[in-house]
């Protein structure tokens, strides 16, 4: 089974993605045992986000940095293990809050659960989520 | 032949005026496109050359006589009105004083208000204070004396009232102004008075004729209690005490000014005063009694307030209660040490405490802590101010309780140890207050509190090392107590009774057992104290409450009851614009003829005895 | 001649204004009424300059036998009494053509300025003529000659009650009136007197109690002028029913004929039984200064307040006048000036505040001292114009006052030490005055004031001009009545 | 209100709140200023009016962050050095690390003029014209700065610079920092020793200084540009002022907030940029927080009397911020933002000036008018805050989801609950007659 960033490399719908994480320099972090669990978001959600978010934010890794943590969890927690929780502590350090009763992580959408890796599981996002109340 | 700049030393209080006449350009009502800050740096330079001026003045006058000298202003009727001036070196060591921490207050408060659009008005109120004082200080006449302090307590309404927009500022104004001019009309009363029975108003030849006068005792006692209200006011003794406190809603580097010089020229009138009031026992003993008071309840109140710069000012109706009992038992040497000692402690103090207010925002002592490992400076000015000001050998403050102890020792030993007492509240109540700012724990109003600017770090170590240095300066003045002839138990019993003073209040407000605020047993008497002793409601249930109540009843009176009486004998109803009604139509022409045809007929009618003779 | 021509340039002026057939703008009569005012000022000027300070009694006289047989001359002098009062009239007259519509409401203009005009300039020529007449006669046909005038400038100027204040302010004078002409009249009678001439008339030979009924009739008839508690109910209604530059008409011109005469005819001419009734008017007096003061603290009309604060002011001039010293009565005339020049200041400057906020209510004024959005330099003025009135030294107020404290401790000392009781008060209600209009904050819902154009500040910072400097250099203010203080002072 | 807005016709039923008509035109997508062409010259006039002694603030703040930094007797350091003033802004110009915004990245034309002229109009020396008040004021922007420094736990745990200031690391920097600064300076190096504390007090000061500066220097080409569109005819309403805005502060939130010093040309780093912190989360917010809404009672209208009680208990009750503040006492005693009023004083577009000579007492009381068009303008940031936070952790304005919906709409509530205190003017500003 690959590990998370080769599922990630593999699937161009993530390329947005691992650019990001591949500039932050996340790539190592990613592919160490973990387990984590993380909310990728698809190209399309970047593409949302308003014109120079990222191209600023590429300039800058470790705030970039940042931003990618906050999608990142430690801990393996399935679909049914988030139905239970209303928030987590992302590896940035602040809170997610969830409602994945309607697979919604944050004001995002999870469109695609359970995607399981070797250190940890990834559920595929919509939308960038950023911290915040 | 005195020196030149002896011989000008009348213009001292000019150099002020003419800042603050200048700092009229910068109101913003007048200077528009650019900011009011050069009114504070022309005021700051003035304030300097005045200083520049009194200190090498005084320079030259150390050891000579004083220099007398008269210029002339209203002569009228048999009463002239000419301005005496007595230069001599106490007079021109005040003005080098007032001139020196005014200067110094000037400059903290480029800092302190460096936020401030109201510069102009600031600055030129507080030149305008400095004048004041420097007049004071200059002139030997009552009279003129009496016009000072007048317009000393209207510079207090100004400069209070400087930040008009804020409700506590005007009532805090208004006391001010009503409890002083209460003192001041007291004492133009005995202005008034003093002329016929004394012939002069110069306070030389006021001591002159003390010696040999041979008044009506009653007379005398109610003259000298006259006399004696004016610096009660000034000094903000019991029960004129209110408008000091209230006076803390003024901007800081006023304060510096009121609580240091301001209240010492209240001081200086008494020490002037001192042969005239003493023709009267019954008056010294009242001014005794007034100080003993004020410092026994001042110092009680000041321990129970949680605003720091309340803090403040009731010990220094506390000292100046000390300056008082002084002044009644005659130990004029003992109440100008105190004077000198009490203004740059306290001038420091008001500095420190101010510096932490101005970047930790709060005043309430209760929210601040912690503040000494951030904020050195401050904290040591604050030690030091106080030690300055208590009797804390070797400091200034020492020596002044020293001497006055000294001299109340034989004559008034219970008068003596209420000093001592009260020496000790102080030195408790500054303490509290410097182990809750600046010891303890940090709080959410003190944990992101770094040191001030310069423009505020600076005169406060200015003031420091003046306060270090004071007793240097006394004793090469040759005006300490002579440590050979003092009684050394004293010095010990005065020195313990500080240390105990701190040591208790250490030990009560650094021991985390005892829970924060301290709480009395009795929670009324808490408040009495913290509220002041309810001052502000005794005079609002009875001076106030009086005036109040019998302007509303007089007016009443006139509107029902002479109005009435008026309006009853129908004059007014009568006529009430019916028969002399005037027409609207009516052009100015008419209302001519009608004014000519009037005068014809009081003209014929006062020909009428003629036409008949006729 | 220079003093006919007092009364008859304003005179000349007025019934140019009023008469002139054709059409005469307002800005023209303004400027004919400035001119002939002014006329009248440069002469005062002329007159202070030839002025003999050193000389005792009355100077530069002008005698005209008119009916002879009647008594009434034409006579004319001044003294030092009266030179002071003329040199004000005149200051204030020229001020108030300056600015007559100070105190209107934003937007209103002048009604009828012609006619407003001319009766200024009529009401200046007979004030002035009453100080200068020296035949009792002429001075009562002066006296009365301003009650239609004045009558007028109320009922036709004035605010909602001005027809009750005006009929009010007519009964009341009428009666002074009634009173003082059958003193006159009797005084001519009863003394054999051949003329009504002020040196003809000599009441040492008339018995006690008739100098007594005749001083008494004196005393009301001017105490209601003056006005004296309490005869003064007509007061508040008046000057405040006005518009401002009637009250400051009122005020600062005509209240001083009341104690102008008390000086000048019951002082001066009954001498002796004045020292025997002293002592009741002293306390009169002092009653008068407590009244005053007490009734203005209640006022919330600022305008009344100031008004109140007039019959304070004027008990110290009575309580003086009672004293009779030498420094008493330099302090009483100079107490006339300062009451005046400091009452029309703070009438000048409440009309501005009316004029701009429209309204003089003490709970609906608030924050003038804004420098950008109040009235900054109308509220600065106000304050000194409000210490002055209080006392604060510096200002001519002050020196008045202290004299006529200082002249009347000694023949006085508790009415005096009371009417220095009236001076705290005076703080009183002149703090409550300035912390409720100057401090405090603006109210963001209407504080939208339109700015005070520089000519208008012009009367008012001319008073404050001479206020200040009478008051640092008083020399100025009693130099003219010390020798004619003095010798009323003698007198007795 | 001069705009009443029918409730919108949506799943959600209307709101009760007291403000709810401006939260109906929050939720169309408008913001908290009516939408009139009156108001947007406003705005925009004030946006171009504040940028200019901006580029002034943020150029001096990081001057004296980086260079002066501890100087005992600052005496010069309003005094800007030629190199802050040729700095090229880091977002807009041609040498910009990333252009964004179009513009010159030194200092702005008429900031140079006005320094090398002033109001008097004559080319003195800097120093006279600043001991004539002639000059930018940078006391406000300073009050600015500790008022972020003196409020704790802003937007706390999403902002870290405020507590990375209390840990060991930040204060290991410090001391490499301040034992380079003072070599060779026996007495504050001794100074050091004894009250490490008051040092690292002063370095976290700095390091806030560093923060505004930084924080600054993004808004004010944002400003520029604002105002550029505008008199190009291309920004017509209120709404689209602030989607700018909103559209800014996306751009720019990952934008790196750190504390260089720079000692004899060398730099230390007492925050690196590998610290992670944002723009958005460490400076915009904690900004926004502490300047629009809290700041500290003014000396000139709140007693600091402590038994009074007029100063609040905890510094979240804090609301003496622009939003709340009373314009009217602008240019009097103890009112501080009249420094910043009278900074925008000196560029105010030509269509204010006329506009503002229209009205009131014209060029007499022009301060307190555009004190109060900065409110006016001020409350439309806030307004685009309030959407970018809306966007960025919520749902868009036409969500199909009922709930995503009411989320929206708690999340507006609860901000306009901010405004329910009397001191807010967000009632006055719907009214063109407040001026």
């Amino acid at each position: 089974m690959p590990n998370i960033v080769e599922i990630a490399v593999s699937d161009d719908r993530f390329s947005t993605l691992v650019t990001a994480v591949q500039v932050a320099g996340l790539v190592e972090a990613l592919q160490s045992p973990g387990p984590f669990t993380v909310f990728a978001p698809l190209n399309s959600a970047f593409e949302k986000l308003p014109p120079g978010t990222i191209t600023s934010l590429v300039q800058n890794p470790p705030q970039l940095g940042r931003i990618l943590t906050y999608h990142v969890v430690s801990g393996k927690y399935t679909k049914a293990d988030l139905e239970k929780l209303s928030e987590l502590t992302s590896l940035e350090g602040t809170t997610i809050r969830l409602n994945f009763k309607k697979n919604e992580v944050k004001n995002a959408t999870a469109v695609l659960t359970d995607i399981e890796a070797t250190n940890g599981i990834i559920h595929v996002i919509d939308n960038v989520i950023l911290m915040g109340p | 032949m005195s020196h030149p700049l002896i011989q000008s030393i009348w213009l001292l209080p000019i150099y002020t005026l003419i800042g603050a006449a200048l700092s009229v350009i910068w109101f913003p009502g007048i200077t528009r496109r650019t900011g009011p800050r050069p009114a504070g740096y022309i005021n700051a330079l003035m304030s300097f050359l005045a200083f520049a001026h009194a200190s090498a003045a005084l320079f030259y006058a150390w050891d000579n006589p004083a220099v007398d000298f008269t210029v002339p202003w209203l002569q009228v009727a048999n009463l002239d009105l000419s301005i005496p001036f007595h230069i001599d070196p106490i007079a021109l060591t005040a003005c080098t004083v007032i001139t020196g921490l005014n200067f110094l207050a000037q400059v903290f408060a480029i800092g302190y208000l460096e936020l401030d659009w109201g510069w102009a008005r600031f600055f030129s109120l507080l030149a305008f204070f400095e004048a004041g004082m420097n007049f004071l200080v200059l002139n030997d006449s009552l009279f003129f004396g009496y016009i000072a302090l007048e317009l000393l307590t209207l510079g207090t309404y100004l400069l209070l009232g400087l930040w008009f927009n804020q409700s506590l500022v005007i009532t805090g104004a208004r006391d001010a102004f009503l409890t002083k001019r209460v003192g001041d009309l007291f004492l133009l009363m005995g202005v008034v008075a003093l002329l016929p029975i004394a012939g002069t108003w110069n306070y030389t030849e006021l001591a002159i004729w003390a010696e040999t006068a041979n008044v009506d005792p009653k007379v005398m006692t109610l003259l000298g209690l006259a006399l004696l209200a004016g610096p009660m006011g000034k000094c903000a003794q019991f029960p004129l005490h209110l408008w000091l406190d209230e006076a803390m809603e003024g901007p800081v580097p006023g304060t510096i000014l009121r609580n240091s010089l301001v209240v010492q020229v209240g001081a200086w009138v008494l020490v002037k005063l001192q042969p005239v009031l003493a023709l009267s026992p019954t008056v010294l003993n009242f001014a005794i009694f007034i100080g003993a008071l004020t410092a026994v309840g001042g110092s009680l109140i000041a321990i129970a307030q949680i605003d720091i710069k309340r803090t403040l000012s009731y010990p220094t109706s506390v000292l100046m209660g000390c300056v008082f009992i002084a002044v009644g038992t005659g130990n004029i040497q003992a109440a100008l040490l105190l004077s000198v000692s009490h203004a740059l402690g306290m001038a420091l103090m008001v500095m420190s405490s101010s510096a932490v207010v101005w970047n930790s925002v709060t005043q309430d002592v209760t929210q601040l802590g912690g503040l000494f490992s951030r904020r050195p400076i401050s904290a040591l000015s604050y030690a030091v101010g106080a030690l300055g000001v208590v009797a804390m050998p070797p400091f200034g403050g020492f020596w002044a309780m020293l001497q006055l102890v000294e001299g109340l020792r034989i004559t008034h030993p219970w008068l003596a140890v209420l000093v001592i007492a009260v020496n000790a509240m102080l030195a408790f109540g500054f303490t509290r207050v410097f182990c809750q700012v600046f010891l303890g724990q940090t709080t959410k109003f003190t944990e992101r509190s770094p040191e001030v600017h310069y423009w505020m770090i600076l005169p406060m170590m200015v003031v420091m090392g003046l306060v270090i240095h004071l007793p240097l300066v006394l004793s090469a003045a040759d005006v300490l107590p002579n440590w050979v002839e003092i009684s050394k138990d004293n010095a010990v019993i005065l020195a313990w009774s500080t240390l105990s003073g701190i040591g208790l209040a250490a030990v009560i407000y650094l021991s985390p057992t005892i829970s924060k605020p301290v709480k009395l047993p009795s929670q009324s008497l808490q408040d009495l104290f913290a509220y002041d002793f309810y001052t502000p409601q005794l005079y609002r249930n009875t001076i106030i409450g009086f005036v109040a109540i019998s302007s509303k009843l007089l007016s009443s009176f006139d509107r029902i009851g002479i109005d009435g009486v008026g309006n009853f004998f129908g004059f007014a109803t009568l006529f009430s614009g019916q028969s002399l009604k005037y027409s609207t139509s009516g052009q100015s022409q008419f209302y001519m003829l009608t004014i000519v045809l009037g005068l014809v007929g009081i003209g014929l009618w006062l020909c009428y005895p003629l036409l008949n003779v006729g | 001649m220079i003093l006919s021509a007092l009364i008859l340039v304003p005179l000349l002026g007025s019934l140019i204004v009023g008469f002139y057939p054709g059409v005469m703008s307002p800005a023209l009569s303004r400027l004919v009424t400035i001119g002939f005012a002014s006329i009248s000022l440069l002469l005062t000027i002329a007159i202070g300059v030839m002025f003999d300070l050193s000389h005792i009694g009355l100077q530069m006289q002008d005698f005209l036998p008119w009916l002879p047989d009647l008594g009434l001359n034409y006579s004319l002098a001044i003294d030092g009494l009266s030179f002071p009062l003329v040199a004000l009239t005149n200051l204030l007259t020229v001020l108030l053509a300056f600015n007559s519509s100070v105190g209107l409401k934003p937007g209103e203009d002048l009604k009828r300025p012609r006619l407003f005009y001319s009766l200024l300039l009529l009401v200046n020529s007979g004030v002035i003529g009453a100080f200068l007449a020296q035949n009792l006669m002429l001075f009562f046909l002066f006296y009365e000659i301003e009650l239609i005038p004045f009558y007028l400038l109320i009922v036709i100027w004035g605010s909602e009650k001005r027809e009750y204040a005006a009929t009010k302010f007519l009964i009341y004078t009428a009666l002074s009136g009634i009173l003082i002409l059958a003193a006159f009249l009797a005084m001519n009678w009863l003394t054999g007197a051949a003329s009504f001439e002020y040196g003809a008339i000599d009441t040492t030979d008339l018995s006690r109690n008739t100098q007594l009924v005749l001083l008494a009739l004196l005393l009301v008839g001017f105490g209601i002028k003056t006005p004296l508690v309490p005869l003064h109910s007509w007061l508040p209604d008046a000057y405040v029913e006005s518009s401002a530059p009637v009250s400051i008409m009122l005020g600062g011109i005509l209240s001083k004929l009341g104690t102008y005469g008390i000086i000048r005819f019951a002082v001066g001419l009954f001498p002796e039984t004045w020292v025997s009734v002293a002592p009741l008017m002293a306390t009169i007096a002092a009653i008068t200064v407590i009244y005053g003061s007490f009734c203005a603290i209640a006022q919330t009309d600022i305008k009344r307040m100031v008004a109140y604060s007039s019959i304070g002011h004027m008990g110290y001039v009575i309580l003086g006048t009672a004293a009779l010293t030498p420094l008493s009565m330099v302090g009483v005339i100079s107490q006339m000036v300062a009451h005046g020049l400091i009452l029309a200041l703070l009438f000048y400057l409440i009309g501005m505040i009316e004029s701009k906020v429209g309204t003089r209510e003490l709970e609906l004024l608030s924050g003038l001292l804004n420098p950008i959005r109040g009235l900054p330099m109308i509220s600065a003025l106000l304050i000194l114009g409000a210490m002055a009135s209080a006392g604060i030294p510096g200002m001519v107020g002050f020196v008045a006052e202290f004299m006529v404290f200082q002249g009347s401790f000694s023949a006085f000392p508790i009415q005096t030490l009371v009417a220095i009781v009236g001076t705290a008060l005076t703080a009183v209600y002149f703090v409550i005055l300035l912390n409720r209009t100057c401090f405090g904050k603006l109210d963001t819902k209407g504080a939208y004031y339109a700015p005070v154009a520089r000519w208008e500040y012009m009367p008012a910072f001319i008073l404050t001009i001479v206020i200040l400097f009478l008051g640092i250099q008083p020399s100025w203010l009693v130099r003219w009545s010390q020798v004619t203080s003095d010798a009323i002072a003698f007198v007795m | 209100m001069t705009q009443t807005l029918e409730a919108p016709k949506t799943k959600i039923p209307p709101s009760t709140h007291p403000l709810a008509e401006i939260i109906y035109r929050l939720e169309a997508g408008g913001t908290m200023l009516p939408d009139t062409p009156e108001n947007l010259m406003q705005i925009i006039g004030l946006y171009k009016a504040y940028a200019v002694p901006m580029d002034f603030y943020w150029r001096d703040l990081l001057y004296i962050a980086e260079q002066v930094f501890l100087n005992p007797l600052p005496w010069s350091k309003y005094f800007i050095s030629d190199e802050y003033l040729d700095r090229e802004n880091k977002y807009s110009g041609d040498n910009a690390d990333l252009r964004i915004w179009r513009g010159c990245g030194d200092a702005h034309p008429e900031l140079r003029e006005f320094m090398a002229q002033g109001e008097l109009k004559k080319n003195l020396p800097n120093i006279l014209h600043h001991l004539w008040h002639d000059r930018i004021n940078m006391e406000f922007a300073e009050e600015c700065m500790r008022s972020m420094l003196w409020h704790r736990d802003m937007y706390k745990p999403w902002n870290q610079f405020d507590g990375f200031l209390d840990t060991d690391e930040y204060k290991q920097n410090c001391d490499r920092v301040i034992k380079a600064y003072f070599k060779g300076n026996p007495a504050m190096l001794g100074l050091y020793k004894l009250f490490p504390d008051m040092f690292y007090e002063q370095c976290r000061q700095m390091s806030y200084y560093s923060n505004l500066g930084l924080f600054w220097e993004v808004m004010a080409p944002v400003f520029f540009e604002m105002s550029d569109l505008y008199d190009e005819g291309k920004m017509t309403s209120v709404p689209a002022a602030m989607d700018f805005l909103v559209n800014g502060i996306f751009a720019i939130a990952g934008r790196p907030i750190y504390h260089h010093v720079y000692i004899k040309g060398e730099c230390f780093e007492i925050i690196p940029k590998s610290k992670g912190f944002t723009w958005l989360y460490e400076a915009a917010l904690p900004y926004v927080e502490a300047v629009f809404y809290r700041t500290a009672p003014f000396r000139g209208t709140k007693s600091y009397n402590a038994q009074a009680g007029q100063v609040p208990d905890s510094q979240p009750d804090f609301h003496y911020g622009v939003l709340y503040a009373d314009k009217f006492p602008v240019g009097t005693a103890g009112i501080p933002p009249t420094f910043l009023a009278q900074d925008m004083l000196h560029f105010l577009p030509d269509y204010l000036v006329e506009y503002y000579k229209q009205h009131c007492r014209g060029e007499g009381d022009t301060i307190v008018q555009l004190a109060v068009s900065f409110q006016r303008s001020m409350y439309c940031v806030t307004s685009a805050v309030i959407q970018a936070l809306r966007a960025a952790l919520l749902y868009p304005l036409d969500d199909e989801d009922p709930e995503h919906l009411m989320a929206n709409r708690q999340f507006f509530e609860a901000q306009m609950d901010r405004f329910l205190r009397p001191e807010a003017r967000i009632r006055d500003i719907q009214s063109q007659e407040y001026r």
